[in-house]
């Protein structure tokens, strides 16, 4: 690994556990089954035992009942799922619907399809540290409004929402909740049996399991109504049809095992890491930190550096992989719209940097990430204009 | 497996060390800047030429900008110093774009360093009129 | 594999071929990259360009070029966005749709899903054969006719539909064609510079290829106009967000070069599977054999056999393994309605064992596949009253 | 990995080798038959009996149906051959749903088999009070 990619983009996507890898080899060969689950054949009933014992272990993983997920292929069409399902199931009560400014894309963009229906989407705004201020909440609730949706853990800055407040004053006002947890499932410690969640996205590729398999947890409260967002087969409880894919389904049982047995363990780690490189970087001037520390998921640090290109900042920083605020397509332009709704401006937003941290993450690969960015930063102000962006501002 | 790497090794290199990016270091009979910025992208570039005789002496940038536009004022820089001033008339924004592999939906940022040339090459003009018998 | 069972359900899902395991395997491990593939790091455009490569392959497959394809979880989903996906694009052009009553769930459902939202469906029958009659889909294109789909091969009776001629009309007549070839992508070929397809949608698990990831072909034609389904990030050219699952389409890549290299010795080897289970079975009174053999994929063979019953003859065929024409899930009782389309009643549509092979299929296999079906065939009329269901009729 | 049979080892020997299914052999004093048929589910069963001096000599079934009715219709025959008509009287669905892991979802297939019981039951009832002294 010296000369290859040093990977800090854990919040983008975490590859397989090892023994991930090898419950999905195992599920793949022999000792496995590809049959459908739904085939009434010995080979489909293996399949189905299968996927029940994966559907339990997630299950376990959030203290929860495994008839309360439903399959999907991601925490995208989980949020979609969500969302899309309760607007659509609870048109005729209502169509007023509350989520923040600063959730992930799936979330924003399946609001804003909504709005273009007929849909109002109130969109709060963060304070400046990131999290949602509760009475900001409260005054938001109308008696027509469905769904609020808040995200646990923020993809960029890592910032926790409080979801057991949030969840408590929508079960007062009579509204449903939705989390997309895509960023803390198998990282912080939920408990479905205690939040007042009605709602909760996952997805299997950021705890150590295999892309392309999420789920959808779905309250056992008669308010819950959801409308699926595809037709099909009748797998899911009608909620999700097509053939499960059983070896994803098995690697996101097993990676959700593994995540529950060792989470405080891996917190410990994370929060050794983003110490690390903080410390090596943080005499650095004008860096600004993202997201305040004390409600920050330890595996995550964003920091955003005054005249500092983020395309340029991206290239200095190889071989290490990290995240920018700058849009995923390089060519947009577009800064991150997470990082302007906490203050910052165009240039500090693109200007910023996401450490991510996982499992194999070393302190040799942390120190190779300080050198980086202090190399970077220095480099890239040496060559700006005195005034960084004068002409633009 | 190939990469799709998006930075060919000229850009590379002039991105690593940009060797006229700064201020000019000399003094200079005549010395102009000039500067563009585009406001969708947020790149910056500054120019700034060091002139003795119809010869540019010196010739260096800044730039807050993208690889491909730090690349680009490099080449630039390096390829006009010891030149005649003549050389700012002209820029060849496809031969530049070819050398350094920059894809297409980065055109805007490379004419952002035509504008600059061309304002540097205004000015000078400008500046041969006022003094006449010096250019 | 004496003792285990015998799988000759190919047509719900084929296991990985040892090839694609392999670079399954790959992918996931040191070789493979995991990084999202939007990622601009050196990670993230190593997955990029190993999605490309798949991409190309599998477009290769079809003869068409890579951008037409958008990656999904599979067929049921491709289908739902290229019907949803149309239906929703061109509301204000008309409300009409056309497809058969002899389409897999995830069109049926679909449709109807449709038809509650206030869209007329026409659902076409086929003749006795089960292929569609032209001159019953020309009478049904209306002005107002937005979209025909009708599928490639069907699921149960293997059943070719001509795409091509059906393709013709709806372009005379200026309708949107859409086929469903879940069943056919990778087993007959597939010309999409020659085929008038608008619509296209396949699923890798069909073709030896991963379980969770599929495709939908989009002609690059102006009037085909999709509107997503699913909201999110820009990936798929903004019509399929979610994180790319890289070693699932690197899987199907992979499985697409396969089966374009061996169609022709695939096909020979499953003509020569049915024929040898038909030669095996034919002498029992009273077998009716589904969809004219002449115009169906070789790799299913359903028959339907007067007097027995459908969940018992599963139980009586094992330790193979081969699909009802009793509904999947054992206690519904439903039969299967495109058999009943054909003109079965519901008792022998019940009594249908549809048999379907693959690349691993061996003749040892299909001889225990004779024998347990004359077996329970002959069981079974042994055990029921002289006249089948006379109390039903 | 343990399966999710659906199907008891009571239920496959019963259907690998249902002793009782087909015509009553031999021939009897008294007769009967009865049968049940779901139209929702498609099953059919039916039922025989041929009884001699109150006791039931023999039990013979057929059905068209799913694995757990034929067993239920196999344990039926075998547990009632040889024993007072009496017994025709009761049918423990519970009991046999139990016995025979039947999922509840087929509590209906289970009821038709008591159906044909009672009915064989009431035949035998009126046919007593027809020639009475036999019975
Ligand atoms: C907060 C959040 N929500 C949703 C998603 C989408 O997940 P997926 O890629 O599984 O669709 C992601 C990651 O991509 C995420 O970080
Ligand atoms: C004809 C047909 N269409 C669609 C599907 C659905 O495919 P998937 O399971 O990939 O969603 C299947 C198989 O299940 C099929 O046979």
């Amino acid at each position: 690994m010296s000369n290859g990619p040093i990977y800090l983009d854990y919040a983008a996507t975490t590859p397989p556990d090892p023994r991930v890898l090898h419950v999905l080899q195992d599920s793949l060969g022999q000792t496995g089954s590809f049959a459908n689950p739904s085939s009434i054949h010995a080979a489909g009933r293996q399949s189905a035992a299968m996927v029940a014992i994966a559907r339990t272990q997630v299950a376990e993983l959030l203290n929860t009942r495994q008839e309360r997920l439903i399959w999907t292929s991601g925490a995208t069409e989980a949020n979609n799922l969500a969302i899309q399902g309760v607007a659509n199931a609870r048109e005729h009560r209502g169509k007023h619907l509350i989520s923040m400014a600063t959730e992930h894309k799936s979330v924003v963009d399946t609001f804003a399809a909504l709005e273009k229906r007929g849909y109002k989407v109130t969109w709060l705004k963060p304070d400046g540290s990131g999290r949602l201020l509760l009475d900001s909440l409260s005054q938001a609730i109308r008696p027509e409004t469905q769904l609020v949706s808040v995200m646990h853990v923020n993809n960029e800055t890592g910032v926790i929402q409080d979801i057991h407040k949030i969840g408590m004053l929508c079960r007062e006002r009579d509204v449903l909740f939705h989390t997309d947890a895509a960023q803390s499932v198998g990282r912080l410690a939920i408990d479905l049996a205690e939040l007042p969640v009605d709602l909760l996205s996952l997805t299997a590729h950021k705890f150590y399991g295999p892309q392309g398999i999420g789920a959808l947890f779905v309250a056992d409260r008669p308010a819950v109504q959801l409308s699926p967002i595809m037709f099909g087969g009748g797998q899911e409880r009608r909620l999700r049809p097509g053939t499960l894919p059983v070896h994803l389904i098995v690697g996101a049982g097993a990676a959700a095992r593994i995540a529950a047995d060792e989470m405080h363990e891996n917190l410990s780690h994370m929060t050794a890491m983003r110490d690390r490189l903080w410390n090596g970087i943080s005499d650095l001037d004008d860096l600004i930190r993202n997201g305040l520390p004390v409600h920050c998921y330890p595996g995550i640090l964003n920091v955003s550096a005054d005249g500092v290109e983020g395309e340029s900042l991206m290239l200095g920083m190889e071989p290490v992989c990290v995240a920018s605020g700058s849009a995923c397509n390089a060519t947009s332009g577009e800064s991150s719209y997470v990082l302007r709704a906490l203050g910052r401006d165009d240039l500090l937003a693109q200007s910023a940097v996401r450490f991510s941290f996982g499992r194999p993450t070393t302190a040799a690969e942390v120190d190779t990430a300080i050198d980086r960015y202090r190399w970077s930063v220095e480099h890239l102000r040496g060559i700006a204009p005195a005034k960084t962006g004068l002409l633009l501002k | 497996m190939t990469l799709t790497d998006p930075y060919n090794d000229t850009v590379r290199a002039c991105f690593e060390k940009p060797g006229h990016a700064g201020d000019l270091q000399g003094e200079y009979a005549q010395s102009l800047e000039a500067s563009a910025a585009s406001s969708d992208q947020g790149m910056t570039v500054a120019l700034s030429v060091g002139i003795s005789d119809g010869m540019i002496v010196e010739m260096r940038f800044r730039a807050w900008a993208c690889p491909h536009l730090i690349a680009a004022a490099q080449m630039l820089c390096a390829d006009r110093q010891g030149r005649l001033t003549d050389s700012l008339q002209q820029f060849d924004v496809n031969g530049v774009m070819q050398q350094l592999s920059i894809p297409v939906e980065k055109t805007g940022r490379v004419l952002l360093l035509e504008d600059a040339v061309t304002s540097l090459w205004q000015q000078y003009t400008k500046l041969c009129k006022t003094d006449s018998g010096t250019g």
